[in-house]
């Protein structure tokens, strides 16, 4: 299998009748770092979708591993996730469960020991029995990058990682974020905060026309 | 011809009332979507060129 | 493949299993729409044997139809249907295996109370088990069927009344077939005819509405 | 030119406007022809005297009513399959036309069925199929009706009309068997007076003044949607402009 590498080709996209961007080209190696960057309405998250292939573009193509990903769906899906503003956690599960689940959903079996240690890292470790509805917003978050961290995937979509996220949380986002590059891993993302991500190769897309004065 | 009168002709042989009933709520139907149809071809020119103004500012 | 279907499977079992508020209540409709037919149109026995059949499985239709609207848009609400289209497995497994849920969840408990609500309407132990037999066969239609309409309606504003618009009709030769199973016992002409074409229905709607319903949510959460 | 050509919407807009004006003297004058055929031609029948007259307009807008859902369910199939943006817009323009046949062949069926068989409503197997197929008509209007975005209203109401369509057979089949089985209803429409050669004749020029009303009325419809969903466009822009 060749090398991982995602790669868009004069990607136009619309919502409703407005067209949002046209004639997009990037590629996108692997330990690299793509910041999407723009106002809002601009279409970050409508691009996010596009790589994900929740939505189709209303021209070009989105290749994967130098093959258009909608030819390879499953295969795509198999080495990419996605986590969007909302977190994909059920409130009605614990944590432990929601990661169990998420595993099943994706066809792997789960190993709750991995499980668990991965919750503890992230700091869990008091509220492993707790229905998610009483965690905080934060927390309910680090169930989510849990669950992103034992996909296992080699290139990580992320709609503003960040939101909501206290200064620690921040911190301990941008070293799993460099571990993952540094572990041949990819990563798209939007932000509006600034990511401190020394030794990172950074490339930033911008999108739409308006520029965010802190980024500029 | 089958009709000796006019008045013959609007009796339908005592079934008029639905005769008549039908047709004339056909017809009512087909013109309400012609004039609809009128009005909404209109409508849709007088407000894209509204919008086309607004954006054009 | 099998896992994951299990997997979606057990997800919503657990999750139901925790909320049994909504579950109760799709259950209550059901035995109060078909309590409310006997106060309408009196108390007679034999009239109430004779539109017994079709008021439950109206009052069953109903109730699938008021579960359905939430078939998958709380999984859209907290973000995790996009996780599980966006899952390697094929989306008509995914849609599959939410139907079989919603199913197991709503469906199967009609099929329990069917027979207390068949006493009061005064049927024979002949209708009631025939009765069972056509909600065994018909209320999977409902859940395959439902699936399209809930996808179909995903996020739209007053979705839960459109579902209905859109599905109902479609419901018609389930209805036909399976009141009718009940009628025909009742009359003595037997309800052989009416459970096979109910189950060819069925067959078709397991062919056919996962493929509609899993391309239908793909365009809704475009 | 080939067809590719008008498959785009900017072309189709120019040749539907050449041809509105057609297809509308057509539906004039087939509509007066088959008036002429049904009210002055036409022998006054035995049996139901002059009142078998309304299956002049009944008979035609029942069949213009299950052909345009089909033709709906195979320009959304097209439009599914080959990414098309100018038949979803054929679908739409389709289904307000065909909902009202439907509610026509409803309307003459009852006004029919009142002297004939003494009530506006028996539930025979062909005016209860053409109830739920003004139901279905309905809910794809709805569904329309209710999702902004165009591009999941296009699918989403083409899918709805797809399965629509694999149900009508079935719900027409099933409506019938349950009509055979309910011995109060047994009144049936094929019960029609043996049909006179002129009778036939009305029925289908009357068909034909049908098929063209539709085509000018989906066609003017067409290009009102071509417009709005083409105002970002520079030629819809040139087009505007001009007219002021």
């Amino acid at each position: 299998m060749s090398d991982p590498s995602l790669s868009v080709h004069d990607l136009a996209c619309a919502r409703g009748d407005r067209l949002l961007f046209k004639n997009m080209n990037f590629t996108l190696n692997a330990g690299a770092l793509l910041l999407v960057q723009g106002g809002n309405g601009q279409g970050k998250t409508s691009l996010l979708r596009l790589l994900t292939g929740l939505s189709s573009p209303e021209e070009g193509e989105v290749h994967w591993r130098g093959q258009p990903i909608r030819k390879q769906r499953e295969a795509y899906h198999a080495e990419m996730i996605y986590l969007g503003h909302a977190n994909g956690v059920k409130d009605d599960l614990n944590p432990v469960e929601n990661l169990r689940f998420a595993d099943g959903l994706q066809g792997r079996e789960f190993d709750a020991a991995r499980g668990v240690a991965t919750l503890n890292k992230l700091g869990l470790s008091r509220c492993l029995d707790l229905p998610c509805r009483v965690l905080s917003f934060g927390q309910r978050r680090r169930v989510a990058l849990a669950a992103l961290l034992l996909a296992g995937a080699t290139l990580w979509i992320l709609d503003e990682p960040l939101t909501g996220l206290d200064v620690h949380a921040v911190a301990l986002m941008e070293g799993l974020i460099r571990d993952h590059l540094k572990g041949g891993g990819m990563v798209v993302a939007t932000t509006h905060q600034a990511l401190n991500l020394e030794g990172v190769t950074v490339q930033r897309l911008l999108v739409g026309n308006v520029a965010i004065p802190e980024l500029a | 011809m089958e009709w000796a009168s006019w008045s013959e002709f609007w009796n339908m042989g005592g079934y008029g009332f639905y005769v008549w009933g039908s047709y004339g709520v056909t017809a009512a139907c087909i013109a309400v979507e012609v004039y609809l149809l009128k009005r909404a071809a209109g409508d849709t020119r007088r407000r894209l060129k509204r919008m086309q103004q607004w954006e054009e500012q | 493949m099998h896992r994951f279907l299990l997997a979606v499977l057990r997800r919503d079992l657990t999750l139901a299993a925790r909320r049994r508020g909504d579950w109760l209540i799709a259950q209550f409709f059901f035995v109060m729409v078909a309590s409310l037919f006997p106060l309408g149109v009196g108390p007679e026995p034999e009239m109430l044997a004779r539109i017994g059949p079709g008021v439950l499985w109206v009052a069953a239709t109903l109730a699938s139809l008021l579960s359905l609207s939430r078939l998958f848009a709380d999984d859209h609400h907290d973000g995790s249907l996009e996780h599980m289209v966006l899952s390697p497995e094929p989306t008509v497994l995914l849609v599959l295996g939410k139907s079989l849920a919603h199913w197991l969840i709503y469906g199967i408990p009609l099929l329990l109370i069917a027979p207390v609500l068949g006493i009061q309407f005064n049927l024979s132990w002949e209708a009631i088990w025939v009765l069972e037999i056509s909600l065994l066969l018909g209320t999977p239609i409902l859940s395959l069927l439902g699936g399209v309409g809930a996808a179909l309606t995903l996020g739209l504003r007053g979705g839960g009344v459109l579902l209905t618009l859109l599905i109902l009709p479609l419901y018609v030769p389930a209805l036909i077939f399976g009141a009718g199973a009940v009628d025909g016992v009742m009359a003595g002409t037997g309800a052989e005819a009416h459970l096979s074409l109910l189950g060819a229905f069925l067959v078709l709607s397991l062919m056919i509405a996962p493929w509609i319903a899993a391309a239908a949510l793909r365009v809704s959460l475009e | 030119m080939n067809l590719y050509t008008y498959a785009s919407p900017a072309n189709f807009y120019v040749l539907a406007g050449k041809l509105v004006p057609w297809f509308a003297w057509g539906t004039g004058i087939f509509t007066v022809w088959g008036l002429y055929i049904a009210f002055f031609l036409a022998p006054t029948d035995f049996q139901q005297s002059e009142a078998y007259r309304i299956i002049f307009i009944h008979v035609p807008a029942a069949w213009m009513s299950m052909f345009i859902y089909l033709v709906m369910a195979f320009w959304g199939a097209i439009g599914l399959a080959f990414n098309t943006r100018l038949s979803f817009m054929m679908a739409r323009a389709l289904a307000p036309t065909g909902a009202i046949f439907t509610f026509i062949a409803l309307w003459t069926g009852a006004w029919w069925g009142k002297p004939m068989w003494g009530a506006w409503w028996v539930w025979d197997a062909r005016l209860t199929s053409e109830l739920i197929l003004l139901f279905l008509y309905v809910g794809i209007i709805a569904l329309w009706a209710a999702i902004d975005d165009i591009k999941r209203g296009d699918r989403a109401g083409s899918l709805l009309t797809l399965i629509g369509a694999i149900n009508v057979p079935i719900i027409y089949f099933s409506v019938k068997w349950w009509n055979t089985l309910h011995q109060g209803a047994s009144v049936s429409l094929t019960k029609a007076p043996s049909m006179a050669a002129t009778m036939l004749q009305g029925m289908l020029v009357l068909a034909i003044a049908a098929w063209l009303y539709t085509i000018t009325v989906a066609l003017i419809r067409v290009r009102r949607i071509i417009l709005e969903r083409e105002r970002q466009t520079e030629w819809v822009k040139a087009l505007l402009e001009k007219e002021t």
